[in-house]
């Protein structure tokens, strides 16, 4: 059987969530793997909820957030940008693949691009195989 | 009993004992001895001080699952993990750390109901002594203050001791005897100089003498109850305490532990694990209140837990000297020096 | 370069006069230990007491964390190496402490030694920061020159392949006790409840297995990204040896290549990860 | 030889809710096996902790009293401001025909040989009440009643609405062989008791101390406040008796959390006479 990723996506409200819902609307097609989170901004984001993601499964992580510089919040996701950063720094010398982490700018008005990076990302991800290394294993 | 083995022959052996049962020995690796379970032969040391970590983990591991359960939409179902039923072999423990077994056995066994975890591994296992013989004592040790000798048999089913090139193994109790015969074929019978040679190490080691204090068990206790209230002391002594739990996890007589539920999805266990009272949650309450929010309140527990609660409660002093914690203490603090200064007020 | 011997006197002639001067309350120093090679923290609170400081090779321990049981607006004098002082500034960025809360004594040190090893530790486990970067009085001579860079000790590491790095700190993280000794000694890790301690959210188990250890570990490092001033007390603080000083420094090198800012050396400054500025890119996220 | 750290399993076979706010409610246990049923054999004052998988483990006070037989109650609170009581709010989401799991009995009794034949005075305070009831309804069974001395209640809460066991405060005041005194701290418009705080009630009250034992458990500050009263009326410290909160894990004393000086308050107590606690160092 092919190996289908799982993808956690956590999207912020105002754009990538809405940009995601632009693209359902206008039934863009892409890859079913993705398993959305809303949060009100990007940097709601907690590095640990990454960590975690992993730990319980995720092959891959996607991040949504506002175009620097556009956030609703005014500065939001200027903040997320560094932490998100780190964050990435982090999973690469603990030895996790850097493909399966990706921080990505999509506005409301980007379906299409919504549609591009889920299918590229599930794509790259697919490529890496099952992430195994943070992954706890339990029976079951 | 007394037999004996060229100590080239230690590898024949130790396969011969892994084939008998879980066997835990002293590992060295780059930061220092600890013991582990043995699958290889060749990694097993007898070159070694003392480990860093006691081997108390054999008889009451860090984590252990009492019961795995999954849960689902209706009832959850619940299996109990079995105890341990595997005979196990605990090989080149230190006195001290063989008599720290004796002392948690009044707590697990001797005081109300039987902790059935500690009864049978302790019932399932070997412990092979090693006594200190022509060895320094660490500065930090204190054991002989506590009325344990170097070469103490007290918690040991069979003495190991080196003598140039050949190792003698004395069986101490029915347990440690019964090994020994299991294992004959690998063992030539000890002569009468091996016996002599025996017995002078025994006394050689039994003159070793430690940092000494004068604890005796009655007056500490009745010193550190009366010292109890003096916030002073304790704050002075739990100055430099940063509250972390090294020496409480070091240490071959501390058992505090915590139980907890843990989930992954569906499945999950309930575990006991390693809990420390230095810890600042130990005892908060669900009401928000903590009878030992400060620092010094809890160094002062464990102190006063080894050195006089369990002196009223089962007539020993719970610390047998090793040295480990004040060894570990990220910022030196000695527990002998506490004891020393309380008995001097 | 001053002998420690030297430092010493000075040491305690100047806690002397301040608490003579009735300027501090308490000087924060070390005082013998159980050996000489194992000084305590020690707090001198008279005159008398400061006879009891020491000072030498193996005063590594930061002391800087004994500063927050301290209460605000009480003057108190503590001693400051290089990278202790980095600590100072960074807390008192984080406001949690007060300048004029504080009188430090800096000590240029180097030649310091692993209590535990007896190997020399200056760029090594620590940030090779050996003169303060902020205090009040100086014991001893600053010394200046190249030193080795303190992220030397990271290049195993960084031409490691991916696996076998997480092979290394699986390897590593697995032996943690949850003694919790690393950030207890940390004077950076002062939030009450740590995020280990609470129970909901429960972010990682409380029994000691594997994963709870590495997502304890790995939000540790992130919680100190940026923050952590390479002084190695959560390294030498371990049962364990488990060597956290590699990953903390290694996202303080990437902290300063990305916002061009290192931790705590400063006051006006900003930690890095309450901060942005406009000229951000998305580089860093490549 | 059972082991102690596995629970037994009980079903709920009712829930009753005692206060207004709902953050209090009194669930009634059945045992699943018979044979477990017959090896609980407990008395008033002793504790059992109640573990539901996935949550983890709760010690509470058994509030039924040994002469109801087939069942036993738990009298639980919704808990938790700093830790959050993940056990007791999984208990309170329950209803009846859910199913649970019991450790116990364990801890000490309130002394009930050493309370034959003397007066009892029992005082407490709001839903720290539940092993006081179950001691009240143990002397008050036709059994036993002849053994025990005159009875007096006291209990009170902040308001009318905090107030549990109502309709069994209403019987007891029925009965002519106990004296019931209930009040609030704050009485509404439909309230026709008592008002007034309980260490003030037991005051003017008066309770005779001569062959009397007072039995008191309550919140801290009541407990402050109401020991003075007594110490007042001429009761020693060994004839009054209080139960202790503490964190405990293990409930057989091992797991050393509850430690307090050389006492186990799991296994030696949660019971202990004001002499005794006197005794004790400081530490809880």
């Amino acid at each position: 059987m092919d190996f289908e990723p799982k993808i956690l996506g956590i999207a912020c409200n105002w754009c990538t969530y809405t940009g995601a819902d632009l693209a359902g609307t206008t039934r863009l097609k892409y890859p079913q793997n993705l398993r959305m989170v809303r949060v009100m901004c990007s940097s709601r984001i907690n590095p640990s909820f990454v960590f975690r993601a992993f730990q319980l499964g995720a092959d891959g992580v996607l991040i949504g957030g506002c175009h620097p510089g556009d956030c609703h919040y005014g500065t939001g996701n200027m903040y997320a940008r560094r932490r998100l950063a780190i964050t990435k720094k982090i999973l690469e010398f603990a030895g996790l693949e850097p493909g399966r982490f990706r921080v990505e700018w999509i506005s409301a008005s980007e379906g299409n691009r919504f549609a591009e990076v889920v299918t590229e990302f599930t794509a790259a991800v697919k490529g890496l195989g099952p992430q195994t290394k943070l992954k706890v294993s339990h029976d079951g | 009993m007394l037999k004996k083995i060229e100590q080239g022959k230690l590898s024949e052996l130790v396969t011969a004992l892994i084939d008998q049962g879980p066997l835990y020995a002293p590992v060295r690796d780059d930061r220092g001895v600890n013991f582990q379970s043995i699958r290889s032969p060749l990694a097993v040391t007898l070159d070694f001080y003392n480990s860093v970590l006691s081997p108390k983990a054999v008889f009451f591991p860090q984590s252990e699952d009492l019961i795995s359960y999954r849960l689902g939409r209706g009832e959850p179902t619940a299996k109990t993990t079995p105890l341990p039923t595997a005979q196990t072999i605990l090989l080149g423990v230190r006195p001290p750390d063989a008599y720290s077994f004796f002392l948690m056995d009044e707590l697990f066994l001797g005081s109300g109901i039987v902790d059935p975890y500690w009864q049978s591994r302790r019932d399932l296992t070997v412990v092979i002594g090693y006594p200190f013989i022509n060895q320094t004592p660490d500065a930090v040790d204190f054991y002989s203050s506590l009325g344990i000798s170097a070469t103490d048999t007290r918690g040991s089913d069979i003495f190991l001791i080196k003598k140039n090139g050949e190792l003698l193994f004395k069986g101490l109790t029915e347990k440690g005897n019964a090994l020994l015969a299991k294992q004959a074929a690998l063992f030539t019978e000890a002569t009468g100089d091996d016996e002599q040679y025996y017995l002078a190490a025994l006394a050689q080691g039994a003159a070793i003498v430690t940092r000494n204090l004068d604890c005796d068990p009655k007056r500490t206790a009745s010193k550190l109850e009366n010292l109890f209230a003096d916030t002073a002391f304790w704050e002075q002594m739990a100055a430099a305490c940063i509250s972390c739990g090294t020496c409480t996890f070091v240490c071959p007589t501390c058992h505090c532990f915590d139980i907890a539920d843990e989930n992954i999805f569906r499945d999950g266990a309930r575990r006991r694990f390693w809990d420390a009272c230095m810890f600042t949650d130990f005892t908060l309450e669900a009401s928000g209140h903590n009878p030992r929010s400060r620092v010094y309140q809890r160094l002062r527990q464990k102190v006063c837990h080894k050195y006089s609660y369990y002196i009223r409660n089962f007539g020993v002093i719970s610390c047998v000297g090793c040295g480990r914690c004040t060894r570990s203490c990220p910022v030196n603090i000695d527990i002998f020096t506490i004891i020393a200064e309380a008995m001097k007020k | 370069m001053t002998a420690f011997k030297e430092i010493e006197k000075k040491l305690i002639q100047q806690a002397k006069e301040l608490l003579e001067r009735g300027e501090v309350a308490q000087v924060i120093a070390y005082g013998r230990g159980y050996d000489d090679q194992h000084p305590m923290p020690y707090v001198a609170k008279t005159v008398a007491d400061a006879d009891n400081l020491v000072f030498n090779e193996f005063c590594t321990f930061n002391l800087v964390g004994y500063l927050m049981r301290c209460p605000p607006g009480i003057k108190v004098a503590i001693v400051v190496k290089g990278a202790d002082s980095r600590a100072v500034v960074q807390l008192i960025q984080e406001a949690k402490l007060r300048r004029e809360d504080l009188v430090l004594l800096g000590i240029p040190a180097s030649g310091m030694v692993d209590q535990k090893t007896g190997k020399i530790i200056d760029a090594q486990t620590t940030g090779g920061q050996i003169n303060p970067v902020l205090c009040d009085y100086l014991l001893g001579e600053e010394k200046y020159g190249r030193t080795e860079s303190p992220y030397q000790v990271l290049k195993p590491l960084e031409v490691m392949g991916k696996d076998d790095r997480w092979q290394f700190w699986q390897n590593e993280l697995s032996r943690c006790l949850r003694c919790f000794a690393c950030r207890k000694a940390c004077p950076m890790c002062y939030c009450d409840p740590c995020f280990m301690d609470q129970s909901r959210p429960r972010w990682a188990d409380k029994s000691p297995t594997a994963e709870g250890s590495i997502m304890y570990h790995l939000t540790r490092f992130y919680h100190l990204a940026g923050r952590c001033i390479d002084c190695g007390n959560c390294s030498r603080s371990c049962p364990v040896d488990i060597p956290l000083y590699l990953f903390h420094k290694k996202l303080a090198q990437d902290c300063e290549e990305m916002f061009g800012q290192a931790a705590g050396m400063r006051i006006e400054d900003k930690p890095v990860m309450v901060d942005f500025r406009v000229e951000d890119t998305d580089e860093m996220l490549k | 030889m059972q082991n102690p750290y596995i629970p037994m399993p009980v079903e709920i076979i009712k829930v009753v809710s005692e206060v207004d706010t709902n953050e209090i409610k009194t669930f009634r246990l059945a045992f699943v096996n018979k044979e477990d049923e017959n090896n609980f054999q407990y008395l008033p004052g002793q504790f059992a902790e109640l573990s539901i998988y996935g949550k983890g483990e709760s010690p509470i006070g058994i509030a039924s009293s040994p002469t109801e037989k087939g069942y036993l109650e738990f009298t639980v609170q919704r808990a938790g401001t700093a830790v959050p009581g993940l056990v007791t709010t999984a208990l309170h989401d329950m209803t009846e025909g859910a199913r649970l799991g019991i450790r116990g009995p364990l801890g000490n009794p309130w002394p009930i040989e050493f309370l034959e034949g003397k007066n009892i005075v029992v005082v407490g305070g709001g839903f720290a009440f539940t092993t006081l009831r179950s001691l009240v309804n143990y002397m008050l069974h036709e059994d036993n009643r002849k053994r025990f001395g005159n009875i007096s209640v006291v209990y009170g809460a902040r308001n009318p609405g905090l107030l549990c066991y109502k309709g069994e405060l209403g019987s007891w005041c029925q009965r002519n062989d106990l004296n019931v005194c209930v009040t609030v701290d704050k009485g509404d418009a439909a309230w026709e008791g008592k008002e007034g705080f309980v260490p003030t009630i037991c005051k003017d009250a008066a309770p005779s101390s001569e062959n009397a034992v007072a039995v008191i458990c309550g919140p801290p500050i009541m407990i402050k406040y109401t020991l003075p009263v007594f110490i007042g009326l001429g009761f020693s410290k060994e004839n009054i008796l209080t139960s202790l909160e503490m964190r405990m894990k293990c409930g057989i004393g091992k797991c050393g959390r509850c430690n307090v000086g050389s006492k186990y308050v799991c296994k030696d107590g949660p019971v202990f006479s004001m002499a005794e606690l006197d005794r004790l160092p400081r530490d809880f």
